[in-house]
């Protein structure tokens, strides 16, 4: 049924396909508005549906990998070469696939909303060409297997996203804080070359499952470690280095943002990558864990803090979004603190794991979301500030109802997802600690708190009289959100089934990289 | 305050990398198996004699693609930014 | 110690690098910053690369002598590439803040805090 | 200032650019004999651009170069080489193989190992890769010139 050539290059062609949209794109954009929005479409449709292939192939086949410029995908070591893999290594394991799944989704959705919502700009082409861009470069961190790739996607991601961030030019702060973002970016991208450059020239590999099998844990690799999550941690916008998030979301435009909280989530497979599958067979102590646990509960206690005296309806998501990922940190962190014991990992350690690696599916998805609606109703109304909103559920009844699912998943209410992975994360993490746990339900009452009043301010009262002759979202955004909210919805009601076939495979990926080391390095 | 801070913070990073130095030994590299296979190998591979430029477009070809796409993500960038202000540019609707 | 006199130059010129983004308010004394932060990083690599007495690794009327790595240069090559890129887009957001505010300096024109 | 610059400039800037052009043209070519490739060799050509850019005024540099031409310059490139690199899977080799070196074809003499004064014939896709990638630094570059002068000169008039 698919050609033999597109299965055998798929993971290939998962990252090629984007990048010549959006190389053209810049040309076909000229034509006319038609054609433009007839490609980005195609493409984006084409990427998807590899996207889906390639996670399939994954899911059922075990570890993918494609050797770039090999004879064969599946040559990754020369037989010529002695053991040492030489060649560019796209691997893609279960944790790999379901990112990609995530990205292709939230990307298909927001790139249709995106249609109507933005096209009365200026510089279409070149804001799609850059949309094109950082889903490439997003799938491109979560498939490649070697250090210096994965550094050059996650510059490609930086840029692309700092100028759709800055896109707004009339606005000032804007380009502020695309400019801010940018900073950021470029610092922990030379943070994380100089760990790439401490790690190749102690040990002449680049290659992560090579690296995995010869790091020996010595001063300088603790260094590398150290550079390397500062440098992701600040750019998923964890607590410290938070201080971007909130401009950078709240400036961009909706589909952008929503896109961005992908593109943190990149930053944060990437960690979850370096410190399980690269150090996991070296790291012997839980001190590496902890410090992920101690920054995801400053993250969580600190976002929703900042979060709740917030007046601007996208900056107060922003922070949400902080906050939410202080819950993949502790869960996957916990995981991480108790690595090195069998007994733990399996009572209670996988199950945080999966806990934390499900949020960040149902984060982006709901975020998604929330940012479409935002987006939907600063389009309508003009203005984001939440005082001057209010009476708006009389007119746009479609957005107040994706609204309530969104807002309801991120506090996690049972029939939502959001509901299923916290509660993952609540009861493995009080195996481990209590006192943890309790801080993370309090988050989200916390939360919850939040959007009751974001959406009592929104869309509740009376008609406001300036507001009377507000319509309803157009009709493709409507359909970006219900895509995302659809996931929302079935991905809460049937938890088991995901957990189990896509989450539980994922986990155990990260936990034991020996099925991921193997594919590399036992190929020859 | 803030510039007190800023000054320990380089301190600290500085004492860190020193680490660097002393890890690493300048001009005898401890391994170097995959770059003599290149030295060894990548002339009658790949036909070139710089074999700088056979691993940049043959063995890691995938990079270089990508590195042009960081320069072509650039310049978009800063196309976006200057969109309003780049004048003799007849189709430019607005 | 003494022999690793060109690592120590790179930690250093990182920390000039790092301290440039730290102490100067002028946005694009930062930028300059981030650039030397960058070519520090490409020093690095380069360091690498060097065999004691390696000679560069092109086999055009190469004399028969030990090479250098090629790796690294490949990695640096990139590098500056993308420290191109990212210092044009940078700069090109400093044009368009200095166009709106109608000054360089952070302390001045930073809206965004809170 | 953004003034037009005196006529000896703009007289060897004329005198300089088909130089700058050709050498720029030799490093993209040699990129697999001699140090350079294409990077380098677009970035020699886009300073080439950068110093008519320099020596004559905004609007006249306007009325010698079209943007269009950079952009279609710049995505051409860019298209190009991820052709090559795609056109394996054609061939039935993966992304990025090198499938014309030690053809006997195109770039497709075999080299023995060892130093040897140099074959332009030689390196496969890796010419035809250079070339692609000159063509799309050339138009970047010069394209970010270009945005950056216009950003300058508005805020003068």
């Amino acid at each position: 049924m698919i050609p033999e050539f597109i299965l055998s290059n798929a993971p290939a062609l998962l990252i090629g396909v984007p990048l010549l949209g959006a190389f053209l794109s810049p040309l076909i954009g000229r034509l006319s508005r038609d054609a433009r929005a007839l490609w980005v479409l195609a493409i984006i449709t084409l990427t998807t549906l590899i996207g889906y292939l390639v996670a399939f192939l994954a899911y059922t086949k075990g570890t993918l990998i494609y050797v770039f410029g090999a004879a064969t995908p599946a040559l990754s070591i020369p037989p010529d070469s002695g053991g040492i893999p030489i060649r560019i290594i796209l691997t893609l394991d279960a944790l790999s696939a379901l990112m990609v799944i995530m990205t292709v989704t939230v990307g298909f959705s927001v790139i249709v909303y995106s249609l109507s919502s933005d096209s009365r700009r200026s510089g279409l082409e070149a804001y799609y060409t850059l949309f094109l861009l950082l889903i490439a470069s997003v799938l491109g961190m979560f498939a490649t297997g070697d250090l210096f790739n994965f550094f050059v996607f996650l510059e490609i991601s930086s840029l692309a996203a700092a100028g759709l961030v800055a896109y707004k030019v009339e606005k000032g702060r804007a380009v502020e804080a695309g400019l801010k973002f940018l900073m950021v970016s470029a610092i922990g991208g030379v943070f994380f070359l100089l760990a790439i450059g401490i790690l190749y020239g102690q040990y002449n590999a680049l290659n992560i499952a090579m690296l995995a099998g010869m790091i020996q844990w010595t001063p300088l690799d603790k260094l590398a470690l150290v550079l390397i999550i500062a440098a992701l941690a600040a750019k998923c916008g964890s607590v410290p280095m938070h201080f971007w998030t909130p401009d950078a979301y709240s400036m961009a435009p909706a589909a952008v943002t929503a896109m961005l909280v992908v593109v943190s989530q990149a930053s944060l497979y990437g960690l979850f990558r370096f410190c399980f599958t690269l150090y996991g067979l070296a790291l012997t102590y839980g001190v590496i864990g902890w410090a992920l646990i101690v920054l995801g509960v400053l993250s969580m206690v600190v976002g929703v803090t900042m979060a709740i005296p917030q007046k601007d309806i996208k900056r107060l998501m922003a922070y949400h979004s902080v906050s939410q990922t202080g819950y993949m940190l502790l869960g996957v962190g916990v995981g991480l603190a108790v690595l090195g014991d069998q007994a733990l990992l399996g009572s209670f350690g996988i199950t945080a794991m999966e806990g934390g690696i499900f949020h960040i599916l149902n984060n982006a998805l709901y975020k998604g979301l929330l940012f479409l609606t935002a987006g939907a109703i600063i389009l309508r109304i003009g203005t984001s500030d939440m005082n001057r909103m209010g009476g708006l559920g009389h007119n746009m009844k479609w957005t107040m109802i994706l609204f309530i699912i969104g807002a309801l998943a991120i506090a996690g209410i049972p029939p939502f997802n959001g509901f299923a992975s916290k509660f993952l994360i609540y009861e493995s993490v009080f195996a481990f600690n209590p006192v943890l746990s309790i801080i993370a339900m309090v988050v989200s009452i916390l939360t919850l708190a939040s959007f009751v009043k974001v959406f009592h301010s929104v869309f509740m009262g009376p008609q406001l009289p300036e507001y009377a002759d507000v319509s309803e979202a157009p009709g493709s955004m409507l359909i970006g959100m219900a895509i995302l909210s659809g996931l929302v919805i079935i991905t809460g009601l049937f938890p088991e089934f995901f957990v189990q076939h896509l989450i539980a495979p994922a986990a155990h990926a990260l936990a034991d990289p020996s099925g991921y080391l193997a594919a590399v390095l036992g190929g020859a | 305050m803030k510039r007190e801070l800023s000054v320990l913070i380089i301190l600290i990073l500085g004492a860190f990398m020193m680490l660097i130095p002393l890890g690493i030994s300048f001009g005898e590299p401890g391994h170097s198996a995959m770059d003599d296979y290149f030295i060894r190998h990548g002339q009658e591979q790949t036909g070139a004699n710089n074999i700088v430029t056979a691993v940049l477009f043959d063995y890691r070809g995938f990079d270089t693609i990508g590195e042009s796409t960081v320069l072509f993500t650039a310049v978009i960038g800063v196309g976006l930014m200057f969109r309003k202000l780049m004048r003799g540019d007849a189709d430019e609707n607005e | 110690m003494f022999l690793n006199l060109p690592l120590v130059v790179v930690v250093l010129l990182a920390l000039i690098g790092i301290a440039t983004i730290l102490l100067k308010r002028n946005l694009v004394k930062i930028i300059f910053g981030v650039t030397i932060l960058t070519s520090s990083v490409n020093l690095f690599l380069v360091t690498l690369a060097y065999r004691e007495g390696g000679i560069a690794p092109i086999y055009t009327l190469a004399p028969a002598d030990v090479m250098v790595l090629p790796t690294p240069h490949a990695l640096t090559l990139t590098n500056i590439v993308i420290g191109v890129a990212t210092t044009a887009l940078m700069l090109s957001f400093a044009v368009i803040i200095h166009r709106r505010y109608g000054t360089v300096n952070i302390d001045e024109i930073r809206e965004l805090r809170e | 200032m953004l003034m037009r610059m005196s006529k000896i400039v703009r007289f060897a800037a004329d005198l300089l650019y088909p130089g700058i052009l050709i050498f720029g043209l030799y490093v993209i070519m040699h990129g697999h004999l001699t140090p350079g490739g294409g990077f380098q060799g677009g970035a020699v050509i886009a300073t080439a651009v950068a110093l008519v850019a320099v020596a004559y005024s905004y609007d006249e540099v306007l009325a010698m170069v079209r943007k269009l031409r950079f952009i279609v310059q710049e995505s051409g490139g860019l298209v190009l080489f991820l052709g090559i690199a795609l056109a394996a899977v054609a061939l039935g080799t993966t992304v990025f193989a090198n499938y014309l070196a030690n053809t006997g074809m195109l770039f497709g003499l075999a080299v023995p190992f060892g130093p040897n004064p140099g074959e332009l014939n030689t390196g496969g896709v890796m010419p035809l890769m250079n070339i692609a990638v000159g063509l799309e630094v050339w138009g970047a570059l010069a394209l970010v010139v270009l945005y950056m002068l216009s950003g300058i000169r508005e805020k003068e008039a």
